[in-house]
């Protein structure tokens, strides 16, 4: 396979998961709001992808299709494969509708991915702990069905789903500028996590998580901060949903329902990486998922015919390629359950927000010292 | 009536009912959501299929689908008495080991290194991970494939509802021998549990120990015992949901066995049932995964019919989650909890009473 | 004073709860036979003086016998098998459980003979008990509930019972009730420690009296003397030196 | 020591005469068929020492817990600073300048000492998540103030060495120390704290009053404390109340109050 195919793929797949992680983290880390609903918001991503900015990309090539406008933006339910076939024909040759498209889809995925959180935040209100987390759980899984068959949101099959427009064509070079874009998507959100773990707000959240009365005796409104980490956390999830989607490596030429809801793959991987890594700990959601992208899962994705192949499963009448399947989960879980018992705070256990550094504070201690001895 | 419906609602009915009963089991003594729970039934439905095959193997039978004349109407038996007899014992047995395996080498160990409930649950998870790679690599072993296809069966979509035994009643009623199983099952089951807890030492003890393990452990009970034998009986009934998963696959909303199916879309059902049942209820929990059962066909049986939109159907699962919010929202005591009144006490302040 | 010899001793016990230091050269007898009345304010250090004899806090240094044998850091699974049974303040019953249900688990590695004989033993002492038999433990009253805990004691048949605040959060006529039941344990031959809350009665069942201030005995001796204090209050709070 | 005797003196003036920050007026709650607050009415005066004492479930927490919004009152009214506050929820008191302390303390576990104290800031602009993320100049002049003063604070109630250390390790004395540093960083004029000598090595608690003194005397803040080891803490009182059975049973100057017979008596029950 070619180095640079096999890197960008990597390079995609750290990307998303580590946005996703990040979303994850506000909400279950840093705040303990379990979330096992996670897929649901990362889907929101698929779903604007897939629906908003096809029906954009279909607008803009009606044109040239010789339809109306209006004709066109139907036809990305109806007729999903032929028309999309011709939009990503047409696209490529229309940077400035692409760079929008992308852009779009964006800022519709934050707003939408924190709208529903916004919702969310209603059961996280009122319940807590493991009742809170299959509340959630229900409710991703209630959303995945009722996307999953309803046509004008996901096509007529499920599994097929609907056909992405090829947004990243007119570079040239989808793959290598679908992943810088993953790429550059990802430092920023974890630039703008580190900033937030760092700042008053992160704080803030850490402290209603680890005590609810006590924050609330220190007068802060408990309701506003588990909202404000649903939100967050959702509109990243969503973003990471958009990263998924634009991607050509990682989710194909096409969202499916079946796919942007799978709860293993986004709920319960980004649960892992984020025990893996730290609860709470935005540093160890990066790690991990570095980790886990660049170690395991691109080689292992990549070699795990190769690797059944060299252990020759097939003369114990094992299936290579079910085998190699399997491998995954077994190292998914068995990674879990080692971090469980051997390092339970993570790779990077949570650290103390510096808002200011920590020569500042000693700084400042040393003159409170003097100015006491004055 | 429309008795196909009736009577294969009433099988998966009976299936949520037995997996809602092991979650909350689990829930009472271990105090963890047991996402691999319906996983549980899937390792046990592989082992009561490869059994059976080997059995029917070795005594070189050949399914009979010719009907008997008998006083029920005409009776098909397929194999004989004791392949069925084969296939619930197995099934039994391998659920209550993989029950014991996720208790003994995971759960325990990880509560006493003070795991909180959010670890737990992730531990289940990992667990279920496990499993599903166990069964991916299974059901598609050389071997266990040449074995199933002896008796006709795939490995990855498996289903043996043509080999249970049927009964078509002089007036052409068709009747399954799994839901006859699965209506005795019920029966006996509530009836043993309630026998267990409530006419036995043991059931006394069982509760005393769920109820104030401190206050049992002063008294010399031993509390581990007790919850091992939750979980044993929690992987028993798995084990039979496994059973009839794979004796009646298609009927309502099961689906063929795999390594992932049906646990994957039952899961979220079988939750509902041990919530709207109260989750520390044992009865609660059997009649909240019947009720589930019944309103997640029916409801959209119904609905489809008044709308004649048939389309409605396939949002049958969404009724189970409505009903995980709205028991959380309003009734976390679920039925039980409105049964007993516990709500209308609690808003005249008996909480604060006792303390 | 009674010339048996002590059933328990603490001599010069300094004990808490981890780090934190509650009770300072505690030294004690607890007759046999005998109410021991442990009284003081809160937060002298009552509760924590019970548990001391009973294992459930760290003792840093002294000694602690239970029939002239020492048991300063045996656990308490091995003291209730010496025969001594603790009440705890709440959660002292299975409140789902049935009167007879509870009863039963207490005596569960009994011959059911010996069970049915101590049952009895039981309704005989509460009579009340054997009227709720089959009613569920927590629909009872407060002043029922700890008839019931002595009850599940009983069955035991300890040589001596720490019983904690059994009072607590009573009305005061149930209150009365359940110390007069503490005083019919102790008819029954039992030996009794008790924490109690209610100064004056608990001090007018007791035998024996100890106040307790600040982590410290202020006073050790027979219950009426204490009773007598004309300075009791003050003594009682700290406030009288 | 001269300046609080001074004061002392001033108590003798008659009632009304100093500023009346809180009030309750007829509180009443019941629980089931208990009451446990049966038309209560204190005074908390500006910058004094108020002692609420009484023997168990005499209904001093649920007196505190009343005034500081965590319960709701079936009847009557609480005023802070002139205005009604009985159904404003406890954060918005807080805002106030209200601010009560655990009798077990709750701090943040996992935050460190200074973590803890900087988050009782209040009105940090660092507390909106969706600037904070983004622009730091928004809020880090205000936390850099924040930070010295928790700093000061720490420095005063002697945790300064601790900063960095996680709360969850500090020792019970240190974690009360660390709640009155909370509410002095939380701005409160008024504090309200529920046995903050309970698991304080008693020679810690005559450190712990001087420094509630001193707030009292210097910075006038109000407190109202509830403590059970009388003896050891009367004489940094400046008024007390009695409660027995959800009643207000005595008041008045702390000597006065302990040698009510009728106080007295009630720590001795029937």
């Amino acid at each position: 396979m070619n180095v640079e195919v096999l890197l960008e793929e990597i390079i995609s797949f750290i990307g998303i998961y580590y946005i996703l992680t990040a979303g994850l983290n506000v909400k279950a880390g840093m705040t303990g709001i379990p979330d096992f609903g996670h897929a649901m918001f990362f889907a929101v991503g698929g779903i604007v992808v897939g629906n908003l900015s096809a029906r954009i990309a279909a607008a803009a090539a009606a044109s040239q299709l010789h339809v109306s406008a209006w004709q066109a933006v139907k036809m990305v339910i109806s007729n999903n494969t032929e028309l999309m076939a011709r939009v990503n024909e047409i696209l490529p040759h229309m940077p400035g509708v692409s760079i929008i498209i992308i852009l779009f889809s964006v800022i519709a995925a934050l707003i939408l991915g924190g709208l529903l959180g916004w919702l969310a935040s209603y059961p996280a209100l009122r319940l807590r702990g493991d009742y809170l987390a299959i509340m959630l759980l229900a409710a991703s899984e209630g959303t995945r069905i009722f996307a999953m068959y309803y046509k004008p949101l996901m096509g007529k099959t499920p599994t097929v789903g609907l056909t992405v427009p090829n947004a990243f064509g007119f570079t040239g070079n989808a793959g290598l500028w679908s992943t810088i874009f993953i790429l550059i998507l990802a430092l920023l959100v974890y630039i703008y996590a580190e900033r937030l773990y760092h700042s008053p707000s992160g704080r803030l959240f850490r402290a209603v998580r680890d005590d609810e009365a006590s924050a609330e005796a220190i007068g802060k409104d408990i309701a506003k901060v588990r909202r404000d980490a649903m939100i967050i956390g959702s509109a990243l999830a969503a973003l990471a949903g958009v990263a998924y989607s634009f991607s050509p490596w990682i989710a194909g030429s096409s969202v499916a329902a079946i796919s942007i809801f799978d709860r293993v793959l986004w709920t319960f991987w980004p649960w892992a990486l984020m025990i893996l890594g730290g609860m709470s700990s935005n540093k160890g959601a990066a790690l991990s998922s570095v980790i886990l992208g660049a170690l395991l899962i691109g080689p292992i994705r990549i070699y795990k015919n190769d690797i059944a192949a060299a252990l020759h499963v097939e003369s114990l009448g094992i299936d290579p390629g079910n085998f190699a399947n399997a491998l995954e989960y077994i190292l998914v879980a068995a990674l879990i359950i080692i971090v469980l018992f051997v390092k339970p705070k993570g790779l990077i256990p949570e650290y103390p927000s510096r808002t200011v550094s920590k020569d500042e504070v000693k700084a400042t201690i040393d003159k409170i010292a003097r100015e006491r001895a004055a | 009536m429309d008795w196909n419906l009736f009577t294969s609602t009433t099988i998966y009915a009976s299936v949520l009912a037995l997996l809602s009963l092991g979650i909350t089991l689990i829930y009472m003594t271990t105090k963890v959501f047991n996402f691999a729970h319906p996983r549980l039934s899937l390792v046990a439905a592989y082992a009561a299929a490869t059994l059976m095959a080997y059995y029917a193997e070795a005594t070189g039978a050949q399914p009979n689908l010719t009907p008997k004349h008998s006083f029920l109407g005409s009776l098909t038996v397929p194999f004989s008495w004791e392949f069925y007899a084969i296939g619930i014992l197995v099934s039994m047995v391998f659920g209550v080991i993989a029950a014991l395996v996720e208790y003994y080498a995971i759960l325990k160990p990880l509560q006493k290194r003070g795991a909180d409930y959010l670890m737990l649950m992730i531990a289940t998870l990992a667990y279920d991970f496990l499993l599903v790679a166990t069964l991916f690599i299974y059901n598609t072993h050389v071997d266990v494939r040449k074995v199933l296809a002896r008796i006709g069966v795939l490995s990855t979509k498996m289903s043996m509802a043509s080999y249970d035994v049927t009964v078509v009643t002089g007036g052409g009623v068709f009747i399954s021998g799994s839901f006859i199983f699965s209506v005795i099952l019920i029966v006996l089951l509530g009836l043993s549990l309630y026998i267990l807890l409530f006419k036995t030492t043991l059931g006394v003890k069982m509760r005393a120990s769920v109820e104030n393990p401190p206050l049992a452990e002063v008294l010399g009970i031993n509390v581990e015992r007790v919850y091992a034998i939750s979980w044993i009986i929690s992987g028993l009934t798995a084990g039979l949901a496994g059973y009839l998963m794979l004796m009646a696959a298609g009927a309502g909303n099961l689906k063929p066995i795999s390594a992932t199916s049906p646990a994957d879309e039952i899961v979220v059902s079988a939750f509902a049932g041990s919530i709207i049942g109260g989750v520390n209820s044992v009865f609660g929990s059997i009649v909240g995964g019947l009720l589930i059962g019944y309103i997640e066909l029916y409801i959209p049986n119904w609905l489809a019919i008044w709308t004649g939109n048939a389309e409605l159907f396939k949002y049958s699962k969404v009724i189970s989650m409505l009903a995980v919010a709205i028991t959380l929202l309003f009734a976390p005591e679920g039925l039980a909890g409105l049964l007993k009144g516990e709500r209308w006490k609690r808003f005249f302040g008996k909480k604060e009473e006792e303390g | 004073m009674d010339s048996q010899e002590p059933i328990m001793k603490l001599e010069n016990v300094n004990a808490g709860y981890e780090k934190l230091q509650t009770l300072f050269d505690i030294s004690l007898e607890i007759p046999r036979g005998k109410i021991t009345v442990i009284v003081g304010p809160n937060g002298a250090g009552k509760s924590t003086l019970l548990k001391t004899l009973f294992g459930l806090t760290t003792v840093y240094s002294g000694k602690v016998l239970f029939e002239g044998k020492d048991i300063t850091h045996m656990p308490p699974h091995e003291r209730a098998k010496l025969g001594m049974a603790f009440i705890f303040q709440l959660n002292n019953i299975f409140a789902n459980l049935t009167v007879i249900e509870n009863l039963k688990l207490a005596g569960h590695d009994l011959s059911k003979e010996e069970l049915e004989k101590r049952i009895e033993e039981v309704f005989e002492t509460f009579p009340r008990l054997r009227e709720r038999m089959h009613q569920k433990a927590g629909t009872m009253s407060g002043g029922e509930r700890q008839m019931l805990a002595m009850g599940i004691g009983m069955i035991r048949k300890p040589k001596l019972f720490l019983i904690d605040e059994p009072t607590a959060g009573l009305a005061p006529k149930i209150a009365k009730e359940v110390l007069a039941n503490v005083k019919k344990l102790n008819e029954q031959g039992y030996t009794v420690v008790l924490v109690e809350q209610n100064v004056k009665a608990g001090l007018e069942i007791g035998h024996k009296g100890v106040l307790v201030v600040s982590g410290r005995i202020v006073f050790d001796g027979p219950a009426e003397q204490l009773l007598a204090r004309k300075d009791l209050a003050k003594l009682y709070l700290g406030l009288a030196v | 020591m001269a300046y609080a005797n001074q004061e002392h003196e001033g108590l003798q003036t008659p009632q009304g005469m100093e500023e009346v920050i809180l009030e309750t007026v007829n509180l009443i709650k019941r629980f089931g068929g208990i009451t446990a607050l049966n038309k209560v009415n204190i005074k908390l005066r500006k910058g004094k020492i108020t002692l609420l004492i009484g023997p168990n479930g005499s209904g001093k927490t649920t007196l505190v817990n009343v005034i500081s919004g965590f319960i709701k009152p079936d009847g009557g009214k609480v005023i802070f600073k002139g205005r009604d506050i009985t159904l404003l929820p406890p954060h918005e008191r807080v805002k106030m300048g209200l601010v009560r302390t655990f009798q077990i303390p709750r701090p943040f576990p996992n935050l460190t000492v200074l973590e803890n104290v900087l988050a009782a800031a209040e009105g940090n602009p660092g507390e909106n998540p969706y600037i904070a993320g983004v622009y730091k100049g928004a809020w880090i002049n205000y936390e850099r103030k924040a930070l010295e003063k928790a700093l000061s604070i720490l420095d005063w109630v002697g945790l300064i060495a601790k900063w960095d250390d996680k709360a969850g390790d500090l020792s019970g004395g240190q974690l009360k120390l660390l709640e009155i540093a909370r509410a002095i960083m939380k701005g409160a004029d008024t504090i309200i704290m529920d046995e903050p000598a309970a698991g304080v090595n008693p020679r810690l608690v005559t450190d712990l009053f001087q420094k509630i003194i001193k707030l009292a005397r210097e910075q006038h803040v109000t407190f109202l404390i509830i403590e059970h080891r009388i003896g050891l803490v009367a004489k940094y009182m400046d008024y007390a109340y009695a409660m027995n059975m959800g009643e207000v049973i005595a008041e008045g100057k702390p000597d006065d109050v302990l040698n009510n017979p009728l106080v007295l008596e009630s720590y001795l029950g029937g």
